[in-house]
């Protein structure tokens, strides 16, 4: 097990040295030049090339690598060309809303979701599982942002129970984040819901057709004791492993969701700085995303010994 | 004391974050610490700006935010008022008889924010590194003989040859006005951006709550002892009224607008003029235009390419395009939108509107067809920049494609965001690689508003702004405005100028917009002013 | 990083996945789907033909006008006909989604053969798709959009990229699995050579799934295209697709909801009928699930 | 040959099944998949219902359960009367009621009928917290005592171990602890031996008659192997296509079988006479192999495993037209040398010989022109046809890969096809048009397609229904004299092996423990494992063909 986990940990360092190098590049090739942004309108093409100086941006492509790459070994992300501000201190600002609001979904995705597939292959074939099937294809189907501002109109505008947008700290009141939070929330999980739903059925549907669950029943054990304790933690592994990809795509409607409902999270402050061209944030926010993802995914996969006896590393 | 506890909490909710991050419950209750961090006590004004506060050194860009942001805890020396007259602000001048000398004073009670005093040796430092950065600053700069502190108080500045608009420049009000900072922060290069944000004006930044591109705090400066005398623009007394002003940033206007209906925000600087019928809907919120001057949209050309290095294509260009369509497309409400073909803009001393009448009176697109087979065009491709990204651009490139397709132009518009607009626009490459023919943009009417400002009208060639016009008779007529010593006289040579400009297309004025604010009634007080400035104003609890 | 182990007997059902199912059962859903889809390609295809107005020609006098007998759906805020563009808009949105779904499959086919081939490739691909499996999808193609410019086919690009990882890895799990089957090893035996067993055993055994995971790339393209306009990173505003018409729209929401319900209608059609087709293909693919029906 | 003749006309019936019918629902115009089905078990009785895949064997003891899959398959006639109550008339709570405290079952693959994710011990149990009220440590008493009952060792150890970490037989005595620990009148054992080994299966037989016995259960035993109805059954019931063809108490029926349908199920038999032995073929062996071993092992930067030896120091030959057997038990070792031979998976030490070039050591493409020379046939018909490809294709592969002209490889697919008995228009079908025995045919074909001087047969009969299997036997024995191939045949059935092969080699652990001719091997078996291996055959000491005692010559 612990020489899995390293063999995993070890894994990870050429995925992340590729993401580094490729993001990199990919930054340096792109036309934009942030000292065009910092400067403004009136600026002339050689206060423009002494303010690039500044930055270092003038040095050749290998010396600016190198010069990250040494940041990155000290721990740091440098500093933001736009706001002159340390990288590590703008994410750290922002990350909290983006996290608070992404496990909220998780979770109010998975105690919707396991649920609505669970009940749905139980009921394979009737209007319970078409109704479900529906919903996980629709889900799929909306755009988040159409999603989001359905919600606003319903619930705030026409409703008014909630506020319009913003965020709120939990530290500010508990019912204060929740009642900005609940909107953002509901939004990404619509997509979430949708997918592990679908993944939850289609897992228990294998499951149930099993000869342990007819085992099951051939005890006489109820039917909700077969569902939940004897398919649903044979059905866990592929939900889990949707819960750990899916993540990618939450990645995808956080963006989207905070410049919804004004949320001053990490998704925003990625676009922004990709708009910007400010390379710092936006090499620190992919390497840090690329990290998240794979991280999340090495606990998923560590998980599945929790849930799978048989599997051992 | 206060900043060390402020400190002090802020790392104990960084660490207690790190701890618990991974808990997720336990995040959700107490990792969220800083993100908003201590509410702000007393009178707030939640105000949401045009755009994001990024860049947070005033002389270093031109960009507004920043501008305002510098309004906000820096001061001037000179200010103007709304009769665009230079008014004493942080000091009192004289000026010796042959226009050479102007004596500075610096006027009692004067701090940093720091505690330390306002000095000359402060306000020359300021001035310096100021006039590196600034166009009128240099022109100012080129005929310095000297600038010095005479004493704590005193700072002489003097000149080799006069410079009539001295004071108009030191105290104007747009892309960079000379903000005072202290010496040891001013005295730092001019290229790299200050990280001390120590100012006298009349609110301390709180650098702890200061989110890039999200929000920004401000508290009231105790210690700032305001001039006698109403306000009037930039000039006269700053009474701050409230506790705390915080600038927070909201990516859609939508929802800037619900959030100022259910009161969750006090003001809105901009808003968009589509959006008025929604607010007219509250009883609650005040829209109403707060800088009757506004903004001129432009269109310039580039001057070192085909076909737009050929007067008379530049000249049919000009004659496809017509204001009306152009401000009717971005703006839509008439109420909110002037057509304008004075390049000085109209309301404004300069303003003239001679040799505008296309633009003005709808395009004449025959004409314009005419005069582009005169001119013997070739079915170059006209490489048209659109940035997609900045909602009061978008507008612009897509009319303006339309008319120029229509006079029979070749058009090749280019979607791209707003970054690599302004990358590629400092490109002097031929459009086919890489280099452009024309872009839009907008500026606001005080910044162009005089020959001695207006970027357009550098005709420097490779020293001019984007577009690069070698003009020698723009370049003769803006010395001439410099040695006009009346208002008559200034006048005069500004007419010129404007012919001239219209007949060379050194730039394609567009019309001229006022953009609406929208304010809580709550917020009482409120002085005009083309910055949106925030003292004077009062609020309701 | 292996994120995701697919258990081998996961993909065991695609080996029977040729011999169309007998007396296979259609509901009605699938049906009507097809029938929405072939309504809106169609249109889309033939948009010019019929469609009231320049999608591109602008009045300004005529913005943000409602429904009336000149414009059926209203204009938008360049005073161009809603219904013209809605109805063309559909040209590059399915090109987009289409394009992205064909192109990604044949590269990540290409790919994923080769990776399930060669040993010391495998290694090296897969690493290279991890890493790109690792960045948000929708922060590279950001990226990508704006190093290229927002013209189609930088958009389509931007889409596509991100998705060749998730098909190299199921045509490279398909192969890997396929591998295992005594008819191949039978091959072998018989004296084949691996690339020709490779392309005339394995590779038939991926289109099945491929066809599957195509029609989801497809409807999910068509939606990236939508959030990169969104974010303002799309396909420039004169050259209608569903997601700018909704992007431009979102500003007036409240004002005129229309701006972002038709499109959006369309839009969700659209991919919910190529997702229910793709759920039937799959569900016709995949015997385990017959088997179950009885 | 020693029958089970206790007569049972006194004792109280336990399940009297009356007309049972089964249909698909919403498919009027299909036969019903079980057609008037009746069938009574006494207290005490065992009663084996034998028949080949697909008679109606399983769907009769799922109906008794109440586990028809919904909606697939319903019963729409006849009664199954349990004590006098009808069954079929019961609601969901009260059938959950009877199962485990009246009627338990235990299915043929132990692996998969146990949850993989709870300890054994908690699946014991739950049938415990199901049906009864006991306190903690009553229950664990409970069960620890069933556990002790099934004879499993170590019960503290194995109550809390996951099924993968158990045995194929103690999983399977989990199983039958969860089904009798209630004591239930009637326990259904469907197939439940046939996934084991022959002497676990031997060791099952006897615990299910052994509890039998101490609690009075009526056993419904459902088998297809005809041993172990010899076995273990008092009363026997034949179905084939849904119906009960011929009942009869075992003797009975093994001695004078009725029906023709029973007769020929039973001259299918293979028994465990060798075959007569041939003369010593001329010449040099066709196959030899020596010293072979292959380790698996994982040398991992951070994982350590103790190699597994799964073959080592195997060494045989196989002269031309002679057959040789590898028998062993599932984990000796034995596929693991076939597939050694056939360079699916490379050898890790010794020499692999055929005809005169060394093999072993070739690498994959130098191995290529050789191929031809040694053919394969997998145990798995379903899976060794690609399934889209049609059966002409498949024949060709291999001859087109020597070069052989396309038109002429044709022509010779139909002669082939022929040769192994299917119409020849086979060739433009598709597998899934054939049953299993007819594409093991096609394997075949496929493989002496080739012209091969070796034929490796892995387990190439163990999937088919005996029937078949008795066919496919014969066709090798046909080709084999027709063409003078060797046969290297692969089976974990020492009856098979005793009606193929001229020798046999017994292997355990991957290594050979006996090898000589099957005359010896059988009738005079030298190592212990080999006799325990023959003796735990069931029914061995039945000449079922003939319906009497095994001659012994």
């Amino acid at each position: 097990m612990l020489g899995y986990i390293i063999r995993r940990i070890l894994a990870v360092i050429p995925v992340m040295v590729i993401v580094a190098v490729f993001v990199f590049l990919l930054l340096r090739l792109t036309p934009g030049d942030p000292a065009a942004i910092i400067a403004g309108d009136m600026a002339t093409p050689a206060q423009l090339e002494r303010i690039r100086t500044s930055l270092g941006l003038s040095d050749p492509l290998h010396v600016q690598f190198v010069t990250w790459v040494g940041l990155l070994l000290k721990g740091e992300l440098g500093t933001s060309l736009i706001s002159n501000t340390p990288v590590t201190q703008m994410i750290g600002q922002r990350i909290w809303p983006t996290f608070n609001i992404a496990v909220m979904t998780i979770i109010l995705s998975v105690v919707i979701a396991v649920p609505m597939g669970v009940i749905a292959a139980w009921r394979h074939r009737t209007w319970v599982d078409y109704a479900v099937m529906a919903f996980s294809v629709l889900g799929f189907s909306i755009p988040v942002f159409v999603i989001g501002y359905l919600f606003i109109q319903v619930f705030s505008i026409e409703l008014r129970w909630l506020p319009v947008q913003g965020y709120a700290a939990p530290t500010d009141g508990f019912g204060k984040f929740l009642a900005r939070a609940i909107l953002p929330c509901l939004t990404l999980a619509t997509i979430y819901v949708a997918l592990i739903a679908r993944m939850t059925r289609a897992s228990m549907l294998e499951v149930l057709g099993e000869d342990y669950i007819r085992t099951a029943r051939a005890k006489g054990v109820k039917e909700t004791v077969v569902l939940f304790r004897h398919a649903l933690r044979n059905a866990a592994v592929p939900i889990m492993t949707i819960i750990g990809t899916g993540f990618a795509l939450l990645i995808g409607g956080v963006v989207v969701t905070e410049s919804v409902f004004n949320i001053p999270g990490v998704g925003r402050l990625t676009v922004d700085a990709i708009l910007a061209r400010d390379y710092p944030v936006i090499q620190g926010m992919i390497l840090l995303t690329s990290g998240l993802y794979v991280f999340i995914n090495l606990v998923i996969d560590l998980s599945y010994t929790f849930f799978d006896p048989r599997i051992r590393y | 004391m206060l900043r060390i506890q402020e400190r002090l909490h802020h790392f104990k909710g960084h660490a207690r974050g790190a701890t618990l991050g991974l808990l997720a419950s336990a995040a959700l209750i107490s990792g969220a610490g800083f993100a908003t961090s201590a509410m702000a006590e007393g009178k707030t004004i939640t105000a949401v700006m045009h755009s994001g506060l990024r860049v947070l050194d005033p002389i270093i860009t031109t960009a507004h935010i920043t501008r305002n942001h510098g309004y906000m805890i820096y001061d001037v020396l000179v200010a103007v008022d709304e009769n665009f007259a230079p008014q004493p602000q942080m000091a009192d001048w004289t000026v010796s008889d042959d226009n050479l000398v102007y004596t500075f004073t610096l006027r009692d009670g004067l701090k940093f924010h720091d505690g330390a005093p306002v000095t000359a040796a402060d306000a020359v430092a300021s001035l310096q590194r100021w006039s590196k950065k600034d166009s009128g600053g240099q022109l100012i700069a080129d005929v310095t003989e000297s600038l010095e502190a005479k004493d704590d108080k005193t700072i002489v500045w003097t000149l080799k040859a006069p410079f009539p608009a001295l004071l108009d420049t030191v105290g104007k009000q747009s892309a960079v006005p000379p903000f005072i900072m202290p010496e040891r922060v001013a005295s730092g290069s001019a290229d790299e951006a200050i990280t001390d944000y120590t100012g006298s004006g009349p609110f301390v930044f709180v650098q702890d709550e200061y989110q890039p591109g999200v929000s920004v705090t401000y508290k009231k400066f105790a210690d700032y002892v305001p001039r006698e005398g109403a306000s009037s623009w930039m000039a006269g007394g700053k009474n701050v009224m409230v506790d705390t002003v915080k600038w927070v940033t909201m990516p859609d206007a939508q929802t800037a607008i619900n959030a100022i209906m259910s009161g969750e925000i006090d003001y809105i600087e901009q808003v968009q003029i589509d959006l008025l019928p929604i607010l007219a809907a509250s009883e609650d919120v005040t829209v109403e235009t707060r800088d009757d001057l506004g903004y001129q949209t432009i269109g310039r050309m580039n001057f070192k390419h085909p076909p737009f290095d050929n007067v008379k294509i530049r000249q049919a260009a000009q004659m496809a395009l017509s204001q009306e369509d152009v401000l009717g497309t971005l703006i839509g409400n008439p109420d909110y939108y002037k057509v304008c073909g004075a390049i000085f803009g109209c309301g404004t001393p300069l303003g003239d509107e001679s040799g505008s009448d296309t633009l003005t009176s709808g395009g004449d697109v025959e004409g314009a067809k005419k005069l582009l087979q005169e001119a013997g065009y070739d079915n170059t491709p006209i490489v048209l920049m659109q940035p997609t990204d900045v909602v009061s651009l978008t507008a612009q490139p897509v009319v303006a494609a339309q008319a120029l397709r229509n006079a029979g132009f070749n058009v090749d518009m280019q979607a791209m965001d707003w970054q690599t607009l302004v990358t590629r626009r400092a490109s002097q490459a031929t459009p086919s690689e890489g280099g452009w023919n024309i872009f839009f943009t907008n500026w606001m009417v005080p910044e162009i508003n005089s020959p001695l400002i207006s970027p357009m009208l550098n005709g420097r060639g490779d020293n001019a702004w984007f577009g690069w016009p070698q003009d020698d008779t723009i370049e003769a007529l803006r010395a001439e405005f410099i040695a006009a010593d009346t208002p008559e006289k200034q006048k005069e040579v500004a007419v010129k100028i404007q012919q001239h400009t219209l007949e060379s297309v050194l730039y394609v004025p567009l019309g001229q917009y006022t953009s609406p604010q929208a304010r809580s009634n709550k917020l009482t007080n409120m002085i005009p002013s083309p910055v949106p400035v925030f003292w004077n104003i009062e609020k309701a609890d | 990083m292996t994120a995701t182990p697919q258990p081998a007997a996961r993909l065991q059902w695609l080996f029977g996945a040729i011999a169309l199912p007998r007396g296979w059962r259609i509901g009605a859903g699938p049906i009507i789907a097809a029938i929405v889809l072939f309504v809106i390609v169609l249109a889309a295809l033939a948009a010019p033909l019929f469609v009231p107005h320049d999608p591109m020609a602008m009045d300004a006098l005529q913005r943000l006008k409602g429904p009336s007998e000149t414009y059926l759906l209203g204009t938008d805020a360049y005073g161009r006909d809603v219904l013209s563009r809605v109805v063309t808009g559909g040209r590059v949105s399915l090109f987009i989604g289409i394009g992205a779904a064909v192109v990604s499959v044949m590269i990540g086919l290409m790919i994923g053969l080769v990776s399930g081939f060669f040993r010391l490739a495998d290694a090296i691909i897969m690493r290279i798709m991890d890493s790109l499996m690792a960045i948000p999808s929708i922060l590279l193609a950001i990226a990508l959009v704006a190093l290229n410019g927002p013209s189609i086919w930088s958009v389509m690009g931007a889409i596509t990229i991100p998705e060749i990882p998730r098909v190299v890895r199921l045509v490279r799990s398909v192969v890997l699995s396929a591998r295992e089957e005594p008819y191949v090893e039978a091959a072998l035996a018989l004296g084949s050579s691996m690339p020709k067993i490779l392309w005339q055993h394995l590779m038939p055994n991926t289109l099945a799934p491929l066809i599957v995971q195509g029609t989801y790339i497809c409807a999910s393209a068509i939606l990236t295209e939508a959030i990169l306009s969104f974010l303002g990173a799309g396909v420039s505003t004169e050259i209608p697709t569903w997601g700018n018409i909704m992007a431009e729209g979102r500003v007036y929401f409240q004002l005129k909801p229309s701006l972002i319900f038709w499109p959006g209608l369309m839009l969700s059609l659209c991919i919910l009928s190529i997702n229910l087709l793709g759920d039937t293909a799959r569900d016709l693919l995949d015997p385990r699930l017959k088997k179950r029906e009885g | 040959m020693q029958f089970k003749t206790r007569t049972f006309d006194a004792a109280p019936t336990v399940l009297d099944i009356k007309n049972l019918t089964v249909e698909l629902p919403g498919n009027k115009t299909a036969a019903p998949v079980l057609d008037a089905v009746s069938l009574r078990i006494r207290q005490g009785e065992t009663v084996c219902l034998v028949g080949e895949s697909g008679s109606g064997k399983s769907v009769t003891s799922l109906s008794v359960m109440g586990l028809l899959p919904k909606g697939a398959l319903a019963a729409t006639g006849g009664r199954i009367e349990l004590e006098g109550k009808n069954l079929l008339e019961l609601g969901p709570q009260a059938m959950r009621d009877m199962r485990a405290q009246k009627i338990s079952m235990i299915f043929q693959e132990p692996m998969t009928a146990l949850n993989p994710v709870m300890r054994v011990g908690d699946q014991i149990e739950e049938v415990l917290d199901t049906h009864t009220r006991l306190a903690a440590r009553e229950k664990r008493a409970r069960v620890l005592d069933i556990m002790n009952q099934v004879h499993l060792p170590d019960v503290e150890r194995i109550h809390r171990s996951y099924p993968h970490q158990l045995s194929g037989g103690q999983r399977q005595r989990i199983m039958i602890a969860m089904a009798l620990i209630l004591e239930p009148l009637l326990l259904i054992a469907d197939e439940p031996t046939t996934a084991l080994d022959v002497t676990t299966q031997k060791q099952i037989l006897s615990l299910i008659a052994e509890l039998q016995e101490k609690h009075g259960t009526a056993v419904l035993f459902i088998t297809h192997d005809m041993g172990v109805v010899a076995e273990i059954a008092d009363t026997v019931h034949v179905m084939k296509l849904g119906q009960i063809v011929e009942q009869a108490p075992v003797e009975e029926l093994l001695r004078r079988p009725r029906q023709d349908y029973t007769k020929q199920l039973l001259q299918s038999v293979p028994s465990l006479t060798p075959r007569a032995p041939r003369p010593q073929p001329q010449g040099e062996a066709v196959l030899s192999v020596n010293g072979l071993q292959k380790i698996y092992g994982a040398h991992g930067v951070f994982v350590r495993r103790e190699p597994t030896r799964a073959a080592s120091d195997v060494n045989f030959s196989i002269p031309r037209g002679r057959t040789l057997g590898i028998v062993g038990e599932s984990g000796s070792g034995k596929s693991t040398v076939a597939r050694c031979i056939m360079r699916l998976i490379d050898p890790t030490e010794g020499e692999i010989r055929v005809g005169d070039r060394e093999i072993a050591t070739l690498s994959r493409r130098a191995l290529r022109p050789y191929r031809k020379h040694i053919q394969i046939v997998f145990q798995d018909p379903f899976r060794s046809l690609n399934p889209r490809w049609t059966i002409g294709q498949s024949l060709i592969e291999g001859p087109l890969n020597i070069g052989t002209d396309k038109k002429a490889a044709l022509k010779r697919a139909a002669e082939l096809l022929t040769l192994v008995g299917l119409p020849d228009d086979a060739v433009n079908r598709y597998p899934h048009q054939f049953s299993g025995g007819q594409r093991q045919r096609v394997a075949i074909a496929r493989a002496i397609a080739m012209e091969p001087d070796v034929l490796v047969a892995d387990e190439a009969v163990s999937a088919l229904d005996v029937s078949v299997q008795a066919q496919v036997l014969q066709l090798l024995d046909e080709l084999q004299q027709k063409l003078g191939i060797a046969i290297l045949f692969i089976t974990h059935d020492l009856r098979v092996a005793a009606q193929i092969c001229d020798e046999v080699v017994v292997m355990q652990h991957g290594h050979i423990v006996e090898h000589d001719t099957a005359a010896n091997v059988l009738a005079n078996p030298q190592h212990t494992y080999t006799r325990a291996l023959i003796e735990a055959a069931p029914g061995r000491a039945w000449d079922f063909a003939n319906f009497r005692e095994l001659q012994t010559a």
